[in-house]
């Protein structure tokens, strides 16, 4: 075992020895190893956040056809630590009437829930937190943990706007998990385990992505909405309820929030390549061809899976920037009326071709996945058309709508 | 595994009492629900501590705790859809004073 | 390929499904589902077919796979698809006629047509009026009923499909009743017609008598061999000890089931004397209906026959019954149809005559010019059929136009259609052709010759001469039909205003008449005079191979050929001649009563069956047994449950039951509860207090009680 | 002691404190979130347990679902940020005895019992927990129709507390 093909336990072993050979407990040892893993990690997933910052101000300011930050620094690139500094020094304000301990719990519970994530998210084949054997409903549930840290957020600020703002988010929320937990079991039958390791070796020859691109497309508007941020992101509506659940946060405990979202959204662009997208690796086998063994090393993955993360969360970038905001009951409609139907019939399509096509050969297996998946979006798209057509003529023609609503009640 | 299973029981035992403490002395229906949670969960703790402790081969253990969570789901939204439908008309969520049935 | 075996008949089952629950509310849609269903089917059966071509002995390696399906005891019940020569000529045709008439459907029903003036479900059309270049007129209307006829004509072909696949004597039975319950819903589709319900009765309670002795039948042959599948009846042995096996009456086991099952095929085929519902179907949707009962479903009954051949064949006193039934039919029933003046009548009885001349021919051991005619005859009859139909159409047509109501299916209303209807005539001429036997061209001419040739050469005589005279009978009413329907002058307005039909009708005609055709020429024997010998006799020598020994070919003989020339030409130049110059029914000498009214057969089954059933329903049964015996003795059981009942109220209800235990049980109830109110406060958690005390209380009692002891 | 029981009592002490909290508090809300914190505990025991599966789904249900829907019952059912008055009912001391009696008889009970000094057997050799639970939870020869039930169950409770809570428009 060298240095280069597994750096993470390389580290680990001798940071175990240094720390046995100064006569420590070898439990005590192993303990300590572990944490500083944990903190070297969080360590990792926050100094990224500030790189996030510069990228989202940037990425932003290019849809909007302006510059962006490039006073401080080459490109600007040392505005993330400006802002931070802004926001460190920053007046602390809490409100009266508001319930402190929450108050003080909730943000820290926000960015918690984020960077409970990394502890799953296998950044190569050798370089992970932990490979959980339920890892798919891991993701699930530090996505509850936010839930609760944003109601929190919402309920102990005592004020309306803020209340309001928990209210829409965690509808938000806990509608769309239910999609998104559906379509996480696609990728489990396909994998046939929900470790997030296992996954991503099960891509090593074909992407699910392509597999299944509707099971992608559901679990990207979903992700989206669980982040809450545009077009999902009337929790906080500036022109409704000022800014939603933080209303009241200044300063540092603001910029958890923001930073949360930041790394939130970039966690999910990662699960997104692990999921869809073959990881850290997925090229198509053609890492076992002599010539491209290199592809193998920790290293060369790392890099290929933060590019794959960093396009999916510059797609997610790509739809805030682009997309104007939805109504709550039109989103709260179009989860339940279209995502968690379309995303059965996804599963249901998936598990069934998944024993029927098994004897097929692999080119047919694809081919009939994919194109299941590539005939039920159609379909799809000429159901809402039909019904979309209707409405227009319900709504072009007056008399008609009344005969309509007569029938109905 | 050096616990032994006596610990589970009676943790469950106590969490199980409390909560029964709770659904009994508080005034408020939903308080009241919040410690059939706490009874719900101390039977979970008993339920996967057995599967643990005599049979782990058979799930029995485990797959009767994930009934006990979809009942426990399932009286949840039932029992707040009630509380909030009583709130509407009754203006109170005190059990004492929900005593529509009462002769 | 066993595997698409077992999917033919789905497709039209679904559509049957798939209509009647989701599509009957929009007409397109329901015939698209219908005809792709039929053509899905059709599709599989041409592959079938031709593969079946392409095996070498084909009747010794059939294709067929059955599974297990009832649990009998030990052993389990197998049913099964099989095809073998026999089963795919009949697929083959089946499937073109079945197709054709999905299509045929569209246009005879109106599709496009808007919806009728005064429609309603359960009766006919009756046009509707459309507003053109400023002046109304009547134009046909669609069916109301649309969806649903093609919801039944699915499941029409469904049940003719699995008849034809089947591999055993119960599901051949049940694809038989699904047919059976479908004629009886098509033949009364026009339920608000008297005549179309009494005619839709008929047909199911006469077939009725032949389906339950075949269904003795099929018993019989369960309880004596053990098995239902052809291929285990048909083995040597069982044939051997069936026809050793002495039942009753001096029969044998396989006289009786053959006996039986040959009166199933009476009642479906329509034979005398079970021949009666068969004119009287014509009520259904005109031709559609007409033509599935004559050209598919009575082609059923002859099926069968030819199918379980190996075992009537055993028995020498069957076969007798065969061929005396048969030629009888054939005869009488061509007969009837020479003073008949409903166009679709005069095809009813000749399709009973035509099916004659099979069962006669199987009777003389002739199976395959059987199976012959039968392919054969199902495509001209179909043909005819469906032209009758455009005609009918055509007809209504003008009558709408004229607004002059006349009927539309009486011949004598007809005259000079060929100009007016020139695909629909041409279609029906070599339909006509075909029927009459004319000779060389014709299919009919090769397989009706085939038949002649075997009742010649084998030496049965009688039927030879029988069958000779139905032939020539024939072709007299054929000729009589065209020329009173098509040559000449228009009678009436109507048929003067008579349009030839839409597309959808034609195409089906012309197909059927290319099969009605060039279906004769696989089969021309091969000593046949100059045309003997150009294309090998592949028909003889394909269905031949079902049988386990390949049956000879007849040698030729001069008798036949020139008799079956001579009654077909006669026949036809005969009826030529007399109808040419009679312009209406007075005129027409044949019009005997006697004839004119099928020889009083629905009188006599009248007064033999129907009156005496009403008697003894009324006079004995309602009058003597119900009101008298029956209800006397329930009166005075009445009477003494009355006097008890007045003893038990007086001296035990009124002081033991009302006064001690009822309002003494309220005293104490009432009581009881008014005392006990308090404790119910409706404070869920005092009662949750109460019922935890108790419990806790209980639990310690047990506990130390246990312990104590 | 070993680390797992050191581990084991620290999560026990915040189980039974976080409970004691959620049924004396006298906030409704913190009431809720401490039953969160409660039920975090007993995740970790599930964890402890090795019943991985269990323990997530604790936290999404519970926590993710449950616990959202107490605070949101809370907030729904009050005209006034903050409860006023006492939050137990007059005679509360008589459900103290009487859970203080359960508990004193469940653990004289569960002392007695034979085996409860056991400790945790070894899990078979290449069992996959969450593999064998799904399995059991869909075979016929194991849960499926008490599973079944279970989610028509759910099903029923998802109708009925939709038509319950529904505000009639009229």
């Amino acid at each position: 075992m060298t240095f280069w093909n597994n750096p993470i336990n390389f580290i680990a072993d001798w940071l175990t020895g240094l720390l046995t050979g100064w006569h420590l407990p070898a439990a005590l040892a192993t303990i300590l190893v572990y944490l500083i893993g944990i903190i070297v990690l969080v360590l990792f997933a926050m100094v990224l956040d500030i790189g996030l910052v510069w990228v989202e101000r940037k990425v932003v300011a290019r849809f909007q056809d302006r510059l962006g930050p490039n006073r401080i620094g080459p490109f600007g690139l040392i505005q993330p630590v400006a802002d931070i500094i802004k926001m460190v020094i920053k007046e602390d304000i809490t409100p009266d009437g508001a319930d402190k301990v929450i108050y003080n719990i909730a943000p820290v519970l926000a960015a918690t829930s984020v960077i409970l994530l990394w502890a799953i998210l296998p950044l190569a084949s050798t370089i992970y937190g932990v490979d959980l054997n339920v890892g798919l409903l891991y993701i699930v549930a530090a996505g509850a943990l936010g839930t609760l840290a944003i109601i929190m957020a919402g309920w102990s600020s005592n004020n309306k706007y803020a209340l309001l703002g928990a209210f829409r988010m965690v509808a938000n929320m806990i509608s769309y998990e239910v999609p998104m937990v559906i379509i996480l079991l696609v990728p489990t039958i396909l994998a046939n385990t929900m470790s997030i390791r296992g996954i991503t070796e099960a891509q090593s020859g074909m992407w699910f992505g392509i597999l299944s691109p509707l099971a992608f497309i559901i679990f990207l508007i979903s992700a989206i909405a669980e982040l809450g941020r545009a077009p999902f992101d009337l929790s906080e509506a500036e022109s409704e309820i000022v800014a939603g659940f933080h209303i009241e946060y200044t300063g540092m405990k603001f910029g958890w929030f923001y930073a949360g979202e930041l790394l939130h959204a970039f966690t999910f662009g990662g699960f997104m390549a692990i999921l869809f997208f073959g990881g850290y690796g997925g090229f198509f086998g053609l890492e076992k061809l002599p010539g491209f063994t290199w592809l193998n090393f920790p290293l060369v993955q790392m890099l290929v899976f933060m590019a794959k993360a960093m396009f999916g969360y510059w797609v997610i970038m790509w739809i805030k920037y682009s997309m104007p905001r939805i109504r709550i009951d039109h989103m709260l409609a179009f989860n339940w009326k279209f995502l968690v139907p379309l995303a059965l019939v996804v599963l249901v399509n998936t598990a069934v071709l998944n024993k029927v096509l098994a004897g097929l050969p692999n080119w047919g297996y694809v081919l009939g996945m994919f194109g299941s998946n590539i005939l039920i979006g159609f379909v799809t798209i000429e159901i809402l058309r039909a019904f979309g057509r209707r409405q227009r003529k319900l709504e072009e023609n007056p008399t008609l709508q009344a005969q309509t609503q007569e029938q109905v009640s | 595994m050096s616990i032994p299973l006596s610990w589970y029981l009676i943790l469950a035992a106590t969490l199980f009492c409390i909560g029964l403490y709770g659904v009994l002395s508080r005034k408020n229906a939903i308080a009241i629900l919040l410690g059939v949670e706490l009874m719900l969960n101390a039977v979970n703790v008993n339920l996967v501590a057995f599967w643990r402790y005599l049979n782990p081969a058979e799930m029995a253990g485990q797959a009767f705790a994930v009934i006990v969570f979809a009942v426990a789901a399932a009286e949840v939204a039932v029992g707040l859809a009630l509380i909030i439908s009583v709130y509407r008309r009754q203006k109170t969520v005190v059990a004492d004073e929900i005593d529509l049935m009462k002769w | 390929m066993n595997f698409l075996i077992w999917l033919l008949p789905l497709p039209p089952l679904l559509a049957f499904f798939a209509i009647l629950l989701l599509t009957n509310k929009k007409n397109a849609l329901s015939h698209w589902v219908a005809v792709g269903a039929a053509g899905l089917s059709w599709l599989g059966s041409m592959i079938v077919f031709i593969k079946a071509l392409g095996v070498e002995e084909f009747g010794k390696h059939i294709f067929e796979s059955s599974i297990n399906w009832l649990p009998t005891g030990a052993d389990w019940f197998r049913i099964g698809v099989q095809v073998d020569p026999l089963s795919a000529v009949v697929l083959f045709f089946v499937a073109w006629t079945v197709l054709a008439i999905f299509v045929y459907s569209i246009g005879y029903h109106n599709f496009g047509q808007p919806k009728g003036d005064h429609d309603i479900a359960g009766l006919q059309p009756h046009g509707a009026t459309v507003e053109e270049h400023g002046h109304k007129h009547m134009v046909p209307s669609i069916e109301p009923m649309y969806a649903r006829f093609f919801a039944f004509i699915c499941l029409f072909a469904f049940g003719m499909y699995t008849l034809v696949l089947s591999d055993n004597l119960l599901t051949l039975f049940v694809g038989w009743e699904i047919m059976g319950l479908c004629s009886y819903l098509l033949i009364g589709f026009w339920y608000g017609k008297k005549s179309a319900r009494d005619a839709a009765i008929k047909a199911f309670m006469t077939t009725r008598i032949g389906d339950v002795f075949m269904l003795l039948g099929i018993a019989f042959a369960y309880s004596f061999s053990g098995s239902l599948s052809f291929r285990d009846i048909f083995q040597p042995q069982m044939l051997q000890g069936l026809a050793s096996t002495p039942a009753f009456f001096g029969l044998s086991a396989a006289g009786v089931i053959g006996l039986f099952l040959f009166i199933g095929t009476i009642g479906k085929s329509a034979q005398w004397p079970l021949h009666v519902w068969l004119p009287d179907a014509m009520e259904g949707p005109t031709p559609v209906s007409a033509m599935i009962h004559a050209a598919t479903m009575v082609s059923a009954g002859v099926y069968m026959v030819i199918r379980m051949f190996p075992l009537l064949s055993i028995d020498p006193h069957t076969m007798t019954v065969v061929a005396v039934i048969g030629s009888f039919t054939a005869l009488f029933a061509a007969t009837i149809a020479v003073a008949q003046n409903d166009i679709k009548r005069v095809l009813a009885y000749s399709t009973i005559s035509q099916l004659g001349f099979m069962i006669a021919a199987l009777g003389i051991h002739a199976y395959v010019a059987a199976a012959f005619h039968l392919v054969t005859h199902a495509f001209f009859k179909a043909l005819l059929f469906l032209g009758s139909g455009s005609v009918i159409h055509g007809m209504e047509h003008g009558v709408l136009h004229t607004g002059k109501h006349v009927d539309a299916q009486d011949m004598f209303n007809m005259g000079g259609l060929r100009r007016k209807m020139p695909i629909t005539f041409w279609t029906f001429l070599i339909g006509g052709l075909a029927l009459s036997g004319f000779p060389v061209l014709t299919a009919g001419f090769w397989s009706k010759d085939e038949i002649l040739a075997e009742a010649f050469g084998n030496g049965h005589l009688v039927v030879f001469i029988i069958l000779a005279a139905a032939a020539f009978l024939t072709a007299f009413y054929t000729m009589r039909q065209i020329t009173l329907t098509f040559l000449g002058k228009a009678r009436t307005n109507a048929a003067e205003h008579a349009s030839e039909t839409t597309w959808t009708m034609t195409i089906p005609l012309i197909v059927l008449a290319v099969f009605a055709v060039g279906f004769g020429w696989v089969g021309i024997p091969e000593h046949f005079p100059a045309l003997g010998g150009l294309l090998p006799n592949w028909f003889h020598e394909f269905v031949g191979g079902t049988l386990a020994e390949q049956p000879e070919a007849v040698a030729f003989s001069w008798v036949p050929l020139i008799t079956s020339l001579v009654v077909a030409l006669g026949g036809l130049f005969v009826g030529w001649l007399v109808y040419r110059k009679v312009f209406s029914p007075a005129e027409d000498r044949l019009q005997i009563p006697l004839l004119k009214n099928k020889y009083y057969f629905d009188e006599i089954y009248n007064f033999l069956f129907v009156r005496p059933a009403y008697w003894v329903a009324e006079t004995f049964s309602s009058l003597f047994m119900d009101q008298t015996v029956i209800d006397g003795f329930l009166h005075s059981l009445a009477r003494f449950s009355l006097f008890l009942g007045n003893i038990f109220r007086n001296y035990f209800d009124k002081p033991v039951i009302n006064e001690f235990f009822g309002d003494g049980t309220g005293n104490v109830v009432k009581a009881s509860g008014s005392s006990l109110r308090k404790i119910q406060a409706g404070r869920v958690q005092y009662y949750m207090v109460i019922s935890l005390v108790l419990l806790v209380i209980f639990a310690f009692l047990f506990y130390f009680l246990k312990r104590g002891m | 002691m070993s680390a797992e029981q050191i581990l084991f009592i620290l999560v026990g002490v915040v189980i039974l404190g976080s409970a004691l909290m959620v049924v004396t508090t006298r906030k409704l809300i913190h009431a809720a979130l401490w039953l969160v914190v409660t039920l975090f505990g007993v995740a970790v025991l599930f964890t402890l347990l090795r019943a991985n599966f269990l323990a997530v789904i604790q936290v999404v249900v519970y926590i993710g679902a449950i616990a959202i829907l107490f605070i949101f019952a809370v907030m729904l059912t009050r005209r006034e940020q903050m409860e006023k008055g006492r939050q137990t009912r007059p005679n509360w001391w008589i459900p103290a005895l009487l859970g203080a009696l359960i508990l004193t008889g469940l653990v004289v009970l569960i002392l007695n019992l034979p085996g409860a000094e056991r400790t945790a057997l070894a899990l078979p050799e290449g069992l996959d927990p969450v593999r064998a639970l799904g399995s059991a939870l869909v075979s016929p020869k194991a849960y499926v129709l008490p599973f079944e039930v279970a989610s028509v169950l759910m099903l029923a409770a998802l109708v009925g507390a939709v038509y319950v809570a529904t505000v009639d428009k009229k």
